[in-house]
């Protein structure tokens, strides 16, 4: 099986869509010719034609706003915002419509649509080329949220989401682009090559969304992650030695309710971990979401580990980023707590 | 070269307030027959002063002239006079009806019939308009059913919405007619979208966008505009300048052009009396064929009047002049087509007499109907269970329990 | 002592405060000549002239970019968003240019901006007039969201969030306009002179950000709520019989968590209530930060009473929204739990 | 009536790529000296064809010609050229910097000098800029230091912003420079408000805002061109369009119009040759006028060239022809101004060696001294206590928890 990168495999996932359905259209800022700043649309223009996959205006309530129009005719389009930390101009479009537009309509126009950004941080970016704003997205109904964390599952759940009936929101952590990162910013870059999960087929195949999956089994506590996060998870675990469970979640909503409940009921802790600010953030649901279901297992409160509830910084990119460090010491202390 | 007087702020005031006499002095109003019809694939550069005029067919006696005369048979524009009528007398019974607690909301479309009733003929079948609150003349001159209209506004068992939208957020796909959204101007860009869709698929459909002269101001007008040039996409952005924005007049929109249709960007852009039901048509019809013959979008600023309040839950009569839409110099668009009718020997007083009550009946007959199915507050109602489906194609675990607790 | 109604208290605010200070200006949508179209504004701009309080066009994005600026330069802009619901064009300058502008400039530049809207249901508004957004506000680091519940906390918090350093958004629960309501919709509509808390002074007076008050005291539970949700917990508390602690949270950023940490400490019990969406909504955070810092007090999972995870319904407004009966169950099912 | 072809879809493409030939026939260039200079009280309705126009001083033998020749003085040019030049070395030194590893990202001006170092001159102590990240000039032509500059780029222990922003987000109330958003657009409408207030203060300070080509199609230009258009702000609007918006070239964002200064709203627009240090003086100082003097808002279009890559994360060999930029028509406006000069016989090829030598040396001095106090990776940095303050006027107790937490 070849080896892919996240951008490798996303490009793949868009290919392969656009190759079996003709109504797949790719379309955003610098996201033709010359195939995205990322490059995650890379060829697709010359392969597909103009009317295909197009450079848009920078306008992101534009972008959103035409690709709800062409879903509700019968497109499929997979649009790309420039990073996460301009959707904002979109989100009276995606909050207010395409979140709405079945339920408003009772079903009568549609909106099969995916929003693929660029997300959090890791990369020197600075407050707005850095932020994850995953929570923006899970409170409102009719919007389905997910974040993969490597190539493998980025393919799979990409196509799965273009062929999903609803608005998906995909969020690429852009860390991981070029290849696993743990939160070691000291180390020398590892690339997606030496990774198991760098495997990706070449065809078509689906991951489905609105299921977790469980990256390393254990009894002492359980780890809720998603994207970078379960990298930094991982190297945690292994360098605390704290026999932790650490749940990829895959997709945010619909969430896996089972799979973390069956976890947290078996360790009695759990450990949510995420890039983005505290307050407000989806770790407060899943907080909220872990302790009204595992309550009578709960031996230890829930703990979160994650960004401030600042701006994220420039230079102090590395006091601001939860990385291995701050989640081993939780690790540590969740354990001792009793 | 510094000023030495200090900066002062300037707010645009409307020409009149409640107390004063109305002024429409300001609104300069060409001869109709007085504007040239371009060729529909005139270079945009070459009819840029259109946007500062006022395209109009029908004079002050009824007579239609001009080259923008459309080509209406008699019978069709009976049937328009019908549409508008029945818009009217519909409103008036959804009105009282809010007044009577039957319903929650509601909105007039007094004075601007003639802007969607004529559109909605100059549309093909499979065409898409995305429109606002205030263009019901949409579907009823393209017969959706009346009961249906008033199911939706009952939220009743029969509501086609399920009970989920408030009242006069209407939506038929088979009609051609987008889910409308509360939220100002989002519609504009998305039927750009849908017309790109329609290009991209090598279709032949084109999209109809509507927005108010107040909601031009919004984002989403700009967005659709520099999608709708970029990509020479095919439809037509109708900007329906009924003077008024809830208490806000159009001068706070508008900005200093003194018009809505010169908005730039190269599109193509018409201004016509928006109550003269024939210049209404026949500018609509230009810009639909050109979207059609794939020569990208037009805008048009229908110049006309909002006569009634801006839905029930507002009075006009703390902002602007009491008898201010009396004065308004385009007149009444039913009757200026009745008249022209009259002059054209197609229609009587007595013929339109007995039109009126025969519209009445037809649409007694269908609120009778509708409340059969129930009022908001009284009868059949749509069920809790409809809370949940349609967030989603298929509810998913959280929804379900969810519905659970609420026992349905 | 006058009373007021909540209307009534907003706009002595606004009066209050323009008359003390020159640099107060109020516009928006409708708000200038017709005085907003809940009549908020209603007589300002006959007082202080058309440069002090004006008519907008209809650009949210616009409403708040301007005040920005204004902000900047030195004024104290107090502008209306004529319904909740519609922040979203708003929502990029709220987020990204309001709420960082002091960060960014490391405090050169600030943004002392008030951002009153209309939020929450109960007026068979339909889901673009009944929206609780403020989840979407507390995520975002360096704004401050106040809720008030009454005529008199709302005239204080008011006059203390235009006299804030900082951008504080005003959600004003538009139910609570003309009247207290508890959620029984069928009974006859209360006016707000009966009330106690309709005894407003007339003149300058602030109620602190950041402080919770306890409406009513108990034992057996703490219940959490803002704005409307107060009326709606005092009702059911009554009508159960359970000795539920009350607080009124006002300002939901920053949160009065000492309050709300002794209350839970004490009842062992917490039931988190409010109109917005469950899930991502701001009583997930509140349900975090109650089992994180009262663990071992809590004899029962925190619960939430919220809207559910849907767009908010017309015609089935009373089966949406989270009402005294909804509330009692839970106060039932709480106090039996062990 | 319904066309039988199929609709098909149309993308805009730049005249050439890379491989092509560099193609700028289509920007027609009038004559310097050709475009009429009205009064700054006109009309805006008298003026709608200079949006379509390209207002030229300096000749092809750098001769100053026409109405536009500003008043400024020899000494005020060499001033200017130096400001130009400075702000090229200090592009040329950063951008090395970056590559050296010694801070994470970085912008360049090249080409484009003479827009924002002009404008500064033009513009008051009092004024403030409301810049995007390719106005530098705006701090050097006055006088900002540019140690604090690199201080900012290097995120070092005397970054006057903490560390916080990214390299290049510059901010200095004191310098008249808003604090930079990485977000387009966001600032142009702030412009308009810190107008509006000044204004409504009745002072007679005046604002200038800042937007790239691209990013005029983002809704906040719209709303600022409608508040602006409506309450006749005082403020500058400037739309620099250097052709390119990263890999996007400027057809995807001007719509049809071929103009970025024709955007309506009854705004006078002028368009301006961005190359040319006396046109773009002179054209500022118009429209800075105009606004001191209550007239209200001017947009103005500076035609140039983005002659770099978009930052130091962009290549443009792979979205345009390598040599491109040798190909404008326009020019370069560090010799435009220098051979100006030089005709004059104010200046000559050592005077300007000679300058290029001090300017440089100039340059690496504060580099050296910015350096001491640190780069990105090494040396004297920001605090950690820093990420927590300045988000409020005062720490609140939820933030004082988080940075206990990291023992700051
Ligand atoms: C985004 C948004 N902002 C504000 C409103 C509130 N609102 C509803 S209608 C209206 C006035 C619209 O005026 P106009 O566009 O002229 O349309 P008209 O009502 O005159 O047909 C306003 C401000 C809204 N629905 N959506
Ligand atoms: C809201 C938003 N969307 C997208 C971006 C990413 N972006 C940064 S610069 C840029 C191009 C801007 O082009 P232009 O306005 O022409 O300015 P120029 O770089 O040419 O000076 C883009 C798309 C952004 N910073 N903000
Ligand atoms: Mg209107
Ligand atoms: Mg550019």
């Amino acid at each position: 099986m070849p080896r892919m990168t996240m951008i490798e495999a996303i490009r793949s996932a868009l290919d392969v869509s656009m190759a079996r359905n003709d109504d797949v259209v790719v379309y955003g800022e610098d996201v033709g010719f010359f195939g995205g700043v990322f490059r995650c649309t890379q060829g697709l223009q010359q392969k597909y034609g103009v009317s295909r996959c197009f450079d848009a205006p920078i306008s992101e309530s534009g972008i959103v706003g035409t690709a709800i129009g062409m879903a509700a005719y019968g497109l499929r389009p997979c649009i790309e915002i420039q990073f996460a930390d301009y959707m904002y101009p979109a989100y009276d479009q995606i909050v207010s419509e395409a979140a709405r537009l079945r339920y408003r309509s009772a079903g009568d126009f549609t909106c099969p649509l995916v929003i693929r950004m660029p997300t959090g941080g890791g990369i020197f970016g600075g407050q707005t080329h850095s932020q994850s704003p995953e929570a923006l997205f899970t409170h409102v109904s009719g919007l389905k949220t997910v974040v993969p964390s490597n190539p493998y599952d980025a393919k799979g759940l990409l196509i799965a989401a273009i062929e999903d009936p609803d608005p998906v929101i995909f969020l690429e952590p852009k860390r991981l682009y070029n290849g696993p990162f743990d939160g070691h910013h000291d180390r020398p870059v590892t690339a997606w090559a030496r990774h198991e999960l760098s495997e990706v087929p070449e065809g078509h195949y689906t991951t489905p969304l609105g299921k977790a999956v469980t990256r390393r089994a254990g009894e002492a506590v359980t780890i809720l992650a998603y994207g970078t996060m379960v990298h930094v998870a991982l190297a945690a675990v292994e360098e605390t030695g704290v026999d932790a469970e650490v749940i990829d979640l895959r997709t945010l909503l619909p969430l896996d309710l089972e799979t973390i409940v069956a976890s947290v009921a078996k360790t009695g802790r759990c450990i949510v971990l995420h890039e983005a600010t505290l307050t407000s953030g989806f770790g407060a649901e899943l907080t909220a979401l872990v302790q009204e279901h595992c309550f009578y297992h709960l031996e230890a409160p829930v703990m979160r580990v994650t960004g401030w509830d600042t701006p994220y910084p420039h230079a102090q990119e590395w006091d601001y980023f939860p990385g291995p460090a701050r989640l081993g010491q939780a690790l540590r202390d969740i354990v001792e707590t009793r | 070269m510094t000023s030495p007087t200090p900066l002062h702020f300037h707010v645009p005031e409307p020409a009149s307030r409640p107390g004063g006499k109305p002024d429409f002095s300001g609104v300069s109003i060409p001869k109709a027959g007085s504007v040239r019809r371009p060729p529909v694939d005139v270079p945009p550069e070459e009819i840029r002063d259109l946007a500062y005029s006022i395209i109009r067919v029908l004079n002050h006696e009824g007579r239609a002239i001009g080259p923008w005369v459309p080509d209406l048979a008699q019978d069709e524009l009976v049937a328009g006079l019908r549409h508008m009528m029945t818009l009217r007398t519909f409103d008036a019974r959804m009105q009282m009806a809010q007044r009577q607690g039957k319903t929650s909301f509601y909105m007039q479309h007094t004075g601007e019939e003639a802007v969607s009733c004529a559109f909605r003929i100059a549309l093909g079948p499979d065409d898409m308009n995305f429109p606002t609150y205030r263009q019901a003349g949409l579907l009823i001159a393209h017969d959706y059913p009346l009961v249906d209209m008033m199911c939706q506004i009952y939220s009743n068992e029969h509501d086609p919405l399920k009970g989920r939208q408030l009242p006069v957020m209407y939506s038929s796909k088979k009609h051609g007619f987008f889910s409308i959204s509360g939220n100002l101007a989002t519609q504009f860009v998305q039927a750009v979208g849908w017309a790109m869709a329609s290009a991209i698929k090598r279709d032949n459909r084109i999209a109809a966008a509507w927005i108010g002269d107040g909601s031009t101001a919004e984002s989403d007008f700009h967005a659709a505009l520099v999608f709708a040039s970029t990509y020479k996409a095919p439809v037509v952005l109708n900007v329906v300048n009924n003077q008024w924005a809830i208490s806000t007049f159009q001068g706070i929109a508008r900005g200093g052009s003194g018009t809505f249709a010169a908005r730039g960007l190269g599109i193509p852009a018409l201004r016509v009396d928006g109550n003269d039901y024939l210049a209404t048509y026949a500018v609509a019809k230009w810009a639909i064929e050109r979207a059609r013959l794939n020569l990208g979008p037009t805008l048009i600023e229908y110049v006309t009047y909002r006569a009634g309040a801006h839905s029930t839950s507002d009075d006009p009569s703390a902002y602007r002049p009491k008898h201010e839409s009396e004065e308004w110099p385009l007149g009444d668009p039913v009757i200026r087509l009745k008249q022209h009718l009259i002059a054209a020997g197609a229609w009587s007083e007595e013929r339109h007499k007995q039109t009126e009550a025969e519209v009445h009946a037809t649409v007694i007959a269908a609120q009778k109907e509708a409340e059969a199915f129930g009022t908001l507050h009284s009868g059949g109602k749509p069920s809790a269970r409809d809370i949940f489906e349609d967030v989603y194609a298929e509810l998913p675990p959280h929804l379900r329990r969810q519905r659970q607790q609420i026992g349905v």
